[in-house]
């Protein structure tokens, strides 16, 4: 973990209430897809939380929905303004176990750290397969990015007025090696049943501190109690306890 | 060169710093980040009799200048912190640790201690009487002064080494609570444990908190803190550690006034990991700006004159 | 078209907005800035039977998100606002106005209420057994249960108006003195009332009020005045005017589906004069956003399910 | 009582801890020197209220002094930052009974008011002559401002290093019509005791709301209780009990 001040060098926005924020600053330590950053805010007493899409040596990409005051703040932010942001929180995604043909799921806003997680699995030399799941057409984000990649991309709509119709789960190809996933966990529980690979699935929990010390965001799995922020937020398919 | 030194129930601290039960676990992730050894001291993670999980999430919620937690007493258990946390602890902090026991029962708080009575590391127990988030058990004690009065004797007979009793300021009175505490044994007070709460999510239009109440911190129940640790001061003849919302070594200052011999640093904590260092290091200045030489000579300054 | 009506206490209401007693004097610095007659009610200043000057100054102080009074319940006395404020309160609001009440003794209340029962500009009387501004009354009043129905039984001797008991929070626990008034016949709870705090200079070294403690009121507080209106909701059957730290119209929807039928505002309108009118034009708005057609059909919505 | 967003137009150090600061905005609600404007900042709760120095139809200033922590983010405003204020606060000093040669005795940040004052009661053809007491010269500021307007100006020390030696009361003049004042308590009262003649003065305290609903800052006086914000700051000295 570090803490370090950012700076608003771009903001985007992608559909009706999801924007893309890139933020300046030492990202060294951000080790893994997957991570989240957790971002002070003017005004609100609790960090918020949310993870990594994409970063590079100087910037870090966030994609987040206006869910709430912190979220309408961000969604405002004009360019330069500052933030103190703790950076490299959370497990992040392995890549050791991925395989040849990797799976990875994502719904809504649970699409972008799946993003540059693609990168790395194909930076590993991995044929990753991406199966991203929305409500409805003006709510699809991402999708062009990921085609960008190289990479066959299958996107589903629960209103079916775009891509095909219906949850991702009605859109898994039958072959892949291992699954990453992130979404609403509904969606989660819904992959971990439809798959028949080992995999991760990454969770959301409201946090309090997002660095392991106040016991907030605890769920129980299989080897005992984990915090989401710490041991988390991505957990072995075989430590759920669905 | 100003002086920071206070001595808490016998026992030295280099200055009166001391992140708060629940909000520092039992120091490892903090000790990644800076020396702990800079610290006063710090209170471990509320400890029981055995493992729990505490309440089901969520269990976080914001609020204007603070947060509400239902965490609800969430540790290893007394035997693992024995087996793991104490030998951790002995690599990460030098100083004598202040150890924060919970309970259910009379029988439970004073089991709790006399397993971890023989622990050199630790310097002082804290004796949490005022969880809001445990049901039949924790805030009863705290609203009580019999049943306060009680937890202080068990626990008493189980140590020779000083017990602080954590109050809840959930009370009409809270000078009954301490001067029960007190009469009891108790060697001194720590106070305030959270407010009750709650928050209620719009969307959901149902409470934010699985549990639907939750403890309130943060900034927001400083003034009830100080307003508290000031009526105690008068009450009794204990030293006090203060805590509520503290913020900067203005607040320390604030809280040593009202009658404070050290303060705590709770809620701060998680939203800047680095609060309780940026405190200590911010005390001399702040110090120096209101003409205080000695932490030690303004314990209570604020009464009187 | 969104419907804010609500009845309270049998008087119907064309909004739930109720700016608090003692941040409204009687209406008159507020009549200057906006036609009153869009309010629900308002409760007017804390009334005794004698004038009143109220304690020392200085009776102010800021907080984290709040602020800390100790007035002490400045008023004219029950004469002078029959013969003045009474008079003027009917050229500026054609509504029934809430008269807030008093007292040092069991009484001076009954006296109060008495001297305005007949009074038809007076729609609901707020007996205030909860000011923690004042020594030897009030707020004892407001402690103890028994004490709590006597006064209610004694001002609803003297009245046919609908009689709203308004409660301190800084009591171990509030329900049993809900219960207690409900009992004694009161036809409506408004709480909370103050919590109480205190603040010190820290150039002087000394309290900030010179009262030493006040009370305690804005955003910071209003956690725990949802907690303890959710907790009342769930032990009376009578309604409750829900009040602490409402800034917004959200804060309004928020205080209703903890259980409140009316919603008091209280410290924003000394910092935002237009906050009682800014809240009630945002109403509607907010409640499309969270899908409400009526706010009575949300009243104590967040409990069950 | 006008509530307005007013924008920072300049601000300028005068002394180590005083500030000089111009808004822009609405200042059509300010009728007299001496009444003060009640600023919201970003960060406290309550406004915090400053009496006004000088005022034309576009802007107000303002000197205040840093004494905690609302002045010191006003010391640190930077241009263009808006402030929502309310202006046209507390009744101010009436020119009515100032007759041909009136007093002004400032003391401190308790001068800023009588500035305006002074510009009013030569634009009403009397010949104002003034006192401003500091306690060293390092804390002098306005007296240029005031010789400015041509108009005799005394400048007491308590250390002595500028002016005269002494308290504002060891150098008022013999002859005058009527006197206004404004500083610290102790010095209003020694004033009080040293005039001979009848005057206003300005009193502070700690206010709640500024516009007279929270009877925060009630003083007692020979007509009852007064609230300072509303029937003050301005008492008329047959109104002190002293």
């Amino acid at each position: 973990m570090k803490q370090g001040i950012f700076s608003v060098k771009s903001l985007e926005r992608l559909t009706n209430d999801v924007y893309k924020l890139v933020l300046s600053g030492d990202t060294s330590e951000i080790r893994a897809a997957g991570q989240f950053i957790n971002i002070k805010i003017d005004g609100l007493f609790l960090r918020r939380p949310i993870s990594v899409c994409d970063y590079n040596d100087r910037t870090v990409t966030v994609i987040f929905k206006v869910v709430g005051k912190g979220t309408e703040i961000l969604s405002k932010a004009a360019e330069n303004t500052e933030f103190d942001i703790l950076t490299g929180l959370g497990n992040g995604y392995s890549l050791e176990n991925a395989g040849d043909r990797p799976l990875l799921v994502g719904g809504g806003v649970g699409v972008p750290p799946l993003y540059n997680l693609c990168k790395k699995l194909l930076e590993k030399g991995c044929r990753p397969q991406v199966v991203l799941g929305f409500n409805q057409k003006s709510e699809v984000f991402l999708e062009d990015e990921f085609k960008a990649l190289g990479v066959p991309v299958t996107v589903t709509t629960v209103l079916g007025d775009y891509g095909k119709k219906g949850f991702v789960t009605d859109a898994l190809p039958k072959d892949y090696t291992y699954f990453y996933t992130c979404g609403p966990e509904p969606m989660l529980k819904a992959v971990y049943h439809s798959t028949n690979t080992s995999g991760e699935l990454s969770f959301e929990e409201r946090m309090g501190c997002g660095f392991g010390a106040c016991m907030g965001c605890s769920c129980k799995t299989k080897y005992g109690s984990f915090r989401i922020c710490k041991q988390g937020p991505v957990l072995l398919k075989e430590a759920v306890l669905w | 060169m100003v002086n920071t030194n206070v001595t808490l129930c016998g026992e030295s601290l280099s200055n009166p710093i001391i992140p708060a039960s629940g909000t520092f676990g039992y120091g490892r992730e903090f000790s990644e980040l800076y020396d702990l050894d800079i610290l006063g001291t710090f209170s471990f993670k509320g400890t029981t009799l055995l493992p729990r999980f505490g309440n089901p999430t969520p269990r976080i919620a914001e609020c204007p200048d603070g947060m509400l937690n239902s965490v609800g007493l969430q540790n290893p258990g007394v035997e693992k912190v024995l087996s793991e946390e104490i030998p951790n602890i002995r690599k990460i902090f030098r100083k004598k640790v202040m150890a924060n026991v919970g309970g259910f029962s009379i029988e439970e708080y004073a089991a709790v201690v006399k397993k971890l009575s023989d622990v050199p590391e630790i310097g002082w127990f804290e004796v949490n009487i005022s969880c809001p988030n445990v049901h039949s058990g924790g805030m009863s004690f705290g609203t009580d002064p019999r049943l306060a009065a009680e937890v202080t004797r068990a626990v008493k007979a189980e140590t020779d080494k000083p017990v602080i009793m954590k109050l809840s300021p959930n009370v009409t009175d809270i000078t009954a609570i301490a001067a029960a505490c007190e009469k009891a044994g108790a060697d001194g007070l720590s106070l305030i444990n959270t407010l009750m709460g709650l928050r209620v999510n719009l969307r959901t239009k149902k409470p934010v908190l699985h549990n639907i109440k939750g403890g309130f911190s943060g900034p927001a129940i400083k003034p009830v803190a100080l307003r508290m640790v000031y009526e105690v001061y008068e009450t009794v003849g204990i030293p006090i550690v203060g805590m509520g919302g503290v913020q900067s070594a203005e607040d320390v200052v604030e809280f040593m006034l009202c009658g404070a011999t050290a303060v705590g640093v709770g809620a701060q904590n998680l939203v800047d990991p680095y609060a309780s260092k940026r405190i200590i290091e911010d005390l001399p200045r702040v110090m120096k700006k209101y003409n205080i030489q000695s932490l030690n000579e303004i314990i209570g300054g604020a009464h009187h004159g």
